[in-house]
């Protein structure tokens, strides 16, 4: 009781220094200045129609590189840590229903179309690599419900994801040399605005991305379904 | 100059390609890591040589091809550049040390490890507030991911521990860059600091919690249960990654974003970076565990050096001084004794008694000890000079204060750690794994250590030049020191003639100087012929001496407060790893570094006090000195610890009795008159005789006096030869600090005289006995006896010893009395003159025990065949007994000039001895040693030859022709009639010894254990614990600042 | 559907079936990229529907699993 | 009114989610309740960051049908708060996932989802 009330106490006090932040908060009237400078100059430098693509992939470039190493960290750890349950692999195999088979053969084509779909189109609608790449995951959860004992290889992933986490930092390079910095998309044409082969780097950046972020989240959850709970 | 940002794009790149490849090219992958690693040290190092040679204006990496702040940017300047040269050395030695770990581990490791080193370099270099954030994250989960490489079930738990405090420290972070972000309206950490002046009640609470954030991965104390845990059960070479790399970019993190809270939040760094230095180092006192332990100091060291950022205003244009001073020392020492640890491999901080076996990782084990602590001529010292100088002109004290008290604690534990080192028996078979991928990358930092030593003192200001020379000549003892004993003992003395001749000239005028300079060098030199005696290489020993002495002849040399407070360390760890040599002494040599670590502090604390409001730093400030009522109190209660006045004494009987035979003398005889040369430079400084009222020194006046009846009434009783010495010393430095007090002119000839006489009896005696000990192999009196005719010329020179030492004429030791008694007189202190006269008497006895135990009465038949002492050791007291005998006759050949000296100065100019050749008098009464000794001798030879003759008709009797009746009792040595020989005034007078001051400060050692022992329960090691820790800390940090 | 949210979050905390406060936590993602479809943010809305409500659920779930297998072997 | 506009419900909820999440953590002893818990900070989180980049009356940050190039700025809300939670969430599922793992091997190794019982570690 005393340990809760302790803690009660805390939380209250958290409370009152949120409400000191909360009582900050008036909306917005207008883009700040850095908003401002995104939404006028944006267009022309980048050439993405959605705004948010370009401060991901272009003027927060790094940012995003950091996070598709994050989920690289994740994955390797994973399969680090449950390394030693690897070389045990027992095959269980489960029966899984006939009608999940098909309609996951009919669906995976599918939904890898959209997850493609997805994160090349980034640059123009909604969406971009980590939504394909989550889209592209999804198929892998599929996959593993449906095909269960059948394995599926590490390597193919883990080749995908070392592709195309290389081709995204030699992109990066490339945009030293041929424009203004490290991860500047200008380094292809910036095209026509509003055509899928615009924004300069953006779709082919963000393609890497998507492919990463699927290969990387299959990983994990690859490296968690085959782990068999081998070490007592 | 490589851009910066190919640092990320090659490692990062490299990391991707690595997860290509599988187990067959494993050794390759490791193998092209190294290549890897070596790639930013080149990048970071090239500009860290760049902006040392010209500093230039920071070099600015943009991205995305627009300009900050409207995309990210990173900064390599000076600082940058040093932070990520520091990261980027350590990472690739770092890999080279877990070389066999990773291995294990497989490729996935290699990739966390590039991916870590890679997020600390943005870490330290990017300026936009949202990429610190992500790449603080990625290091934290690629250190995650490193902390489990054990796989039991200690490590998983202590990486989901730090997991979840992470997690909730960034939740904070996040939130915190929302609201800057929409309040500020930048992301970027310059645009930011140049753009909003004012804080408004919700741009302050968004500031808070960025800080609080960035702040709390420095693990403030109380809120760091996570780390500690993770440094108990991680792998060391992870440790020594996270406790000198990620801290270090999570430090440089806090200084590139504590602008944002100006002037306040500067406050607030010291303040939690000085609770975090001392609660960290406190509840460390009482720590067994190695690796914790280690976690403990590192973090309280990171919070002084959070707390020197804060002070970085008081600090002005030395703050990066300081800062590098400090840093360096943390982050090369830390590395290096969690590397150690990884070598020895057991928990408990005394299973590294099995380093004994190893001498040379004992060295550097002991290198980064002292590195740590802040000893000459480590950069810390440097450092911590600096930054004390500099607090103490803004009248910081307290802070001052809680620094030196947070360093004690921290010696506390690490002095403990070190004596068991090198003097517990190691474990039976435990043994030392010599891998040489981690030993390089040790001995490696140990350089490094040196290095940065000799670049702190070239960037430290000018002024206040260190003669190196000695410090050089030390190092060269080191490098030789496969050489055999008498090789090194005769460089050893012709380096200290050479210096004695070297500094001659500087101080020939100096009369005062020259006598302690003479006891110093000269005094050094006659201890070291006693080494000859030693067979084979003695490793250590010289070095160490040498260092002793250069520390001794510093504190003459010096011309201002920094060069003797230099040499007054350096002469304090010299002299800690000689009295740790000896057999029984752990504990003893434990005891005096801890007085001599106090008494420094409060010498250091003395100097700062007095420095307010100067420009220099030269001696002649004390004279002016602010605040002296403290500053002098301070430096007086610091130069006593190391003349083990009454109740700073209890290091002294067991550091000199149980030091090897021929380190006894020097640090009894030589070393305590460092202690003596202290007190003078401040009594100097007083003002003379000026002065002469003064508290102060009534008061030391009163406690030499007492010292004097203690040290000798304990002498009295003991049974240990060397012991007796010892407590003989205390008295006798007891006489010293009266005399001095006096703060007369004949006072001080008074106290001159005792100094120069102790110097030569009590070496002579420790030398003579140590001769004796020698051969018998044992220190107890009553296991000896019959001794004088095996062993004829020591007991000449003990005779001879003691005769100086009580005050017999017609030697040099009666003088002495002659000038106290004129200058008791003068001064009118009859009562504290009377109970040292008491004191002397009781000096008779124990005299007497010595000479009488030892060489008198029957030899035990053990010692029947028992030689004279080594040659070696007759040598040199011989030389000391011819000293005492001029000294005797000719007194005035020192005394009229250092009499002249200090009549002529501003200091004691009224009532000095006046000198007719060899005749002093003073208005009381005169005196000659030249024609005492000549009536006294004649009496001797008088008496001598009535003796002869009277005895020429008595029979030898044979020395052995007793015949015993009765039984043999079952304990014979207790019935040796010196065993327990004074056991009646032991009744009368016992309850004087009884040992106040020893149970004074046990107590104080038992109850800070208790108090932090009971402290650290709040580390209960419930990970939610820490968490609500983390949440109240933030909590009450706010409501501070409300 | 903020109320839901809060609801949502309290069950997610005091309920007893695992299985249920990870639902629980689900739906809280969920509602959530509704309202980020309102605030305008629809890139933010897909991203937290598949990403943070789908995929971690889906995660959640792979452990649940293992843990009762785990159980099962004692 | 104006409180009752969608940022300011949006935004207040994501505080109280907060100190749920936040109670959630200190109070659970279930590691995995615990960890659930940090999922609905997380979200918390992105609520109260989008919710603050938010501009009433405005579309979406994307260039296309009645947005114009010309006016985009007094047309479209901040797309900076939306890229960083974009971030922030993947982030997130990685936290999560590790989380999630560790809980795994802490209950292969102690067969326990207790807080209570990694203790030994301590002092």
């Amino acid at each position: 009781m005393i340990r809760n009330s302790i803690l009660l106490l805390i939380i209250a006090g958290l409370a009152f220094i949120f409400y000191h932040e909360l009582s900050a908060y008036h909306g917005n009237d207008g883009l700040n200045e850095t908003a401002n400078y995104y939404a006028t100059k944006g267009l022309s430098e980048v050439g993405a129609a959605n705004l948010v693509t370009s401060v991901v992939v272009t003027y927060r470039g790094l940012d995003t590189l950091g996070e598709v190493t994050i989920l690289f960290l994740t994955a390797a750890i994973l399969a680090l840590m449950f390394k030693t349950s690897h070389s045990q692999k027992e095959t269980q195999k489960r029966i899984t229903s006939e009608l999940l088979i098909t309609a996951s053969n009919v669906l995976l084509p599918v939904i890898f179309l959209v997850g493609i779909y997805i994160f090349i189109n980034g640059h123009l609608t909604p969406g971009g690599g980590f939504q394909g790449g989550a889209v592209l995951a999804s198929a892998m959860v599929l996959m593993l419900l449906s095909i269960s004992g059948r394995k599926i290889k590490h390597a193919v992933l883990d080749f995908i994801e070392a592709i195309s986490g290389i081709a995204f930092v030699l992109l990066g390079i490339l945009g030293i040399f041929l424009a203004g910095g490290f991860l500047d998309n200008s380094i292809f044409s910036l095209g026509t605005f509003g055509e899928l082969f615009s924004a300069g780097a953006i779709p082919v950046i963000y393609s890497f991305i998507g492919l990463k972020v699927g290969a990387e989240l299959s990983n994990i959850i690859l490296v968690l379904n085959q782990t068999q709970n081998v070490e007592k | 100059m490589v851009s910066p940002i190919y640092i990320i794009a090659v490692l990062l790149g490299i990391a991707f390609l690595l997860g290509l490849f599988k187990q067959p090219g494993a050794n390759f992958v490791r193998f092209a890591a190294v290549i890897t690693l070596a790639f930013p040290v080149f990048v970071s190092v090239g500009w860290l040589i760049h902006f040392i040679i010209d500093p230039a204006e920071p070099f600015m990496v943009y991205t995305a091809g627009a300009l900050p702040p409207f995309s990210i940017n990173l900064k390599m300047g000076l600082e940058e550049a040093f932070m990520t040269s520091a990261v980027n050395v350590l990472g690739f030695f770092g890999f080279i040390y877990l070389y066999k770990t990773l291995k294990a581990q497989g490729e996935k490791a290699v990739v966390l490890f590039l991916v870590l080193i890679m997020g600390l370099n943005v870490v330290i270099m990017t300026r936009d507030i949202f990429n610190l954030f992500v790449f603080l994250e990625i290091s934290s989960i690629a250190l995650i991911g490193m902390i489990f490489f054990k796989r039991d079930l200690n490590s998983f738990s202590a990486g989901f521990k730090y997991l979840i405090a992470v997690t909730v420290i960034s939740s904070f972070l996040l939130i915190g860059i929302g609201f800057i972000y929409y309040l500020g309206g930048t992301l970027n950490i310059d645009d930011f600091i140049a753009n909003n002046n004012g804080l408004t009640r919700g741009l302050s609470t968004a500031v808070f919690l960025v800080l609080i954030a960035v702040l709390l991965e420095l693990k403030p104390f109380p809120a760091n249960g996570w780390a500690l845990d993770v440094y108990q059960a991680a792998h060391p070479g992870i440790n020594a990654i996270i406790s000198a790399g990620t801290a270090t970019a999570a430090l440089f993190a806090v200084y590139k974003l504590l602008p944002f809270g100006g002037d306040l939040w500067l406050n607030i760094a010291v303040i939690i970076g000085l609770i975090t230095f001392l609660g960290s180092n406190f509840l460390g006192i009482s720590q067994k565990n190695a690796n914790r332990l280690l976690g403990y100091s590192s973090i309280g060291q990171i919070g002084l050096l959070l707390a020197v950022m804060g002070f970085s205003k008081h600090l002005g244009e030395h703050f990066q001084m300081v800062f590098f001073a400090l840093f360096i020392s943390h982050f090369l020492a830390k590395a290096g004794l969690f590397w150690l640890s990884g070598l020895i491999a057991k928990d408990e901080i005394k299973d590294w008694a099995v380093l004994r076996k190893k001498p040379h990782l004992l060295f550097l084990f002991g290198l980064f000890v002292f590195t740590l602590i802040g000893f000459p001529p480590f950069p810390s010292f440097y450092g911590k000079w600096q930054l004390v100088m500099d607090l103490a002109s803004n009248y910081n004290y307290w802070w001052i204060g809680l620094i030196l008290l947070g360093s004690i604690f921290e010696g506390v534990y690490l002095f403990r750690w070190l004596g068991y080192a090198m003097k517990l028996e190691p474990e039976e078979g435990s043994s030392i794994k010599l891998d040489w991928e981690k030993i390089i990358p040790i001995a490696v930092f140990g350089l490094l250590i040196f290095l940065a030593s000799y670049f702190t003192n070239e960037i430290f200001p000018s002024n206040f030049n260190i003669n190196l020379i000695p410090v050089y000549f030390v190092l060269f003892l080191f490098v030789i020191d496969f050489l055999p004993a008498y090789i090194k003992n005769t460089i050893a003395i012709a380096g200290m003639g050479f210096y004695a001749y070297y500094i001659y000239p500087d101080i020939e005028q100096d009369t005062l100087r020259l006598v302690f300079a003479g006891i110093f060098l000269l005094g050094g030199i006659l201890t070291m012929f006693a080494g000859y005696s030693v067979k084979g290489r003695r490793p250590g020993f010289f070095p160490f001496a040498i260092m002793m002495y250069a520390g001794l002849i510093g504190l003459v040399e010096a011309e201002n407060l920094f060069q003797f407070f230099f040499a007054w360390e350096l002469m304090t760890l010299g002299s800690y790893i000689l009295i740790i040599r000896g057999k029984k002494s752990i504990l003893h040599a434990y005891n005096y570094m801890l007085f001599s670590l106090g008494g420094a502090y409060m010498i250091f604390m003395g100097i700062a006090l007095a420095y307010n409001g100067h420009t220099s730093i030269s001696l002649e400030m004390l004279q002016t000195a602010s605040f002296p009522g403290w500053a002098y109190t301070l430096l007086a209660l610091g130069f006593l610890t190391k003349t083990a006045a009454l109740g700073f004494h209890i290091w002294l009987p067991g550091a000199h009795a149980e030091a090897e035979s021929d380190v006894s003398p020097m640090v009894s005889g030589i070393l305590l008159k460092g202690g003596v040369f202290g007190l003078l430079v401040l009594f100097m400084a007083m003002g003379g005789e000026q002065a002469g009222e003064h508290p102060l020194l009534y008061a030391l006046g009163w406690l030499g006096a007492i010292t004097a009846l203690g040290g000798n009434l304990m002498a009295v009783f003991q049974e240990d030869a060397k012991r007796l010495l010892a407590y003989s010393s205390v008295g006798n430095l007891g006489y010293i600090l009266f005399a001095f007090a006096f703060m007369t002119n004949i006072g001080w000839l008074t106290g001159l005289t005792y100094s120069i006489n102790h110097f030569l009896f009590k070496t002579l005696l420790f030398l003579a006995i140590g001769g004796v000990v020698w051969r018998v192999k044992t220190h107890n009196m009553y296991e000896m006896g019959g001794l004088i005719k095996r062993m004829p010329w020591s007991f000449i020179a003990v005779l001879i010893g003691i005769i100086t030492l009580a005050g017999i004429p017609p030697l040099s030791g009666y003088a002495g009395k002659w000038l106290f008694y004129n200058a008791v007189i003068t001064k009118g202190w009859y009562f504290q003159g009377a109970i040292v006269f008491f004191a002397g008497t009781i000096a008779f006895l124990y005299c007497f025990k010595l000479i009488y135990s030892i060489f008198l009465g029957q030899p035990k038949d053990k010692f029947r065949k028992v030689k004279e002492a080594p040659i070696w050791y007759l040598i040199p007291q011989f030389i000391l007994m011819i000293g005492i005998m001029v000294f005797s006759a000719r007194p005035d050949l020192i005394l009229k000039p250092i009499g002249d000296l200090l009549s002529q100065s501003a200091y004691f100019p009224t009532d000095p001895l006046s000198w007719e050749n060899v005749t002093a008098s003073t208005n009381l009464g005169y005196w000659s040693g030249y024609k005492i000794m000549l009536v006294i001798g004649g009496m001797f030879v008088v008496l001598l030859a009535w003796l002869m003759i009277m005895s020429r008709k008595a029979k030898n009797v044979k020395q052995f022709n007793i015949v015993y009746a009765g039984e043999r009792p079952f304990t014979p040595e207790t019935t040796h009639y010196s065993h327990n020989m004074f056991a009646p005034f032991n009744k009368a007078l016992g309850f004087l010894t009884t040992p106040v001051v020893t149970d004074f400060w046990n107590g104080v050692n038992d109850t800070s254990h208790a108090f932090a022992d009971s402290f650290r329960k709040i580390y209960t090691g419930n990970g939610q614990t820490y968490i609500a820790h983390i949440l109240a800390y933030i909590v009450i940090v706010y409501l501070i600042l409300l | 559907m903020a109320l839901i949210m809060i609801v949502m979050a309290f069950i997610a905390i005091y309920h007893k079936s695992l299985q249920v406060a990870v639902i629980a936590s689900g739906i809280i993602s969920l509602f959530a990229s509704v309202i980020y479809i309102f605030l305008a943010a629809p890139d933010v809305a897909i991203t937290e529907a598949s990403i943070g409500s789908a995929l971690t659920v889906v995660i959640f779930f792979y452990v649940l699993n293992k843990i009762r297998r785990i159980d099962d072997k004692k | 009114m104006k409180y009752f506009s969608v940022e300011y419900i949006s935004i207040f909820a994501g505080f109280i989610l907060l100190l749920i999440g936040l109670w959630g953590i200190i109070s659970q002893k279930n590691i995995l309740k615990i960890i659930i818990s940090f999922s609905i900070i997380d979200t918390s989180i992105h609520l109260i960051l989008v919710s603050v980049g938010y501009i009433k009356n405005r579309t979406a940050p994307i260039i296309d049908g009645p947005v114009t190039r010309a006016d985009a700025a007094q047309q479209v809300t901040d797309p900076v708060p939306q890229a960083l939670v974009l971030t922030a969430i993947v982030i997130g599922v990685g936290i999560t996932a590790l989380m999630l793992s560790y809980a795994l091997k802490l209950y292969e190794k102690n067969k326990s989802l207790e807080i209570d019982k990694y203790k030994s570690l301590k002092w």
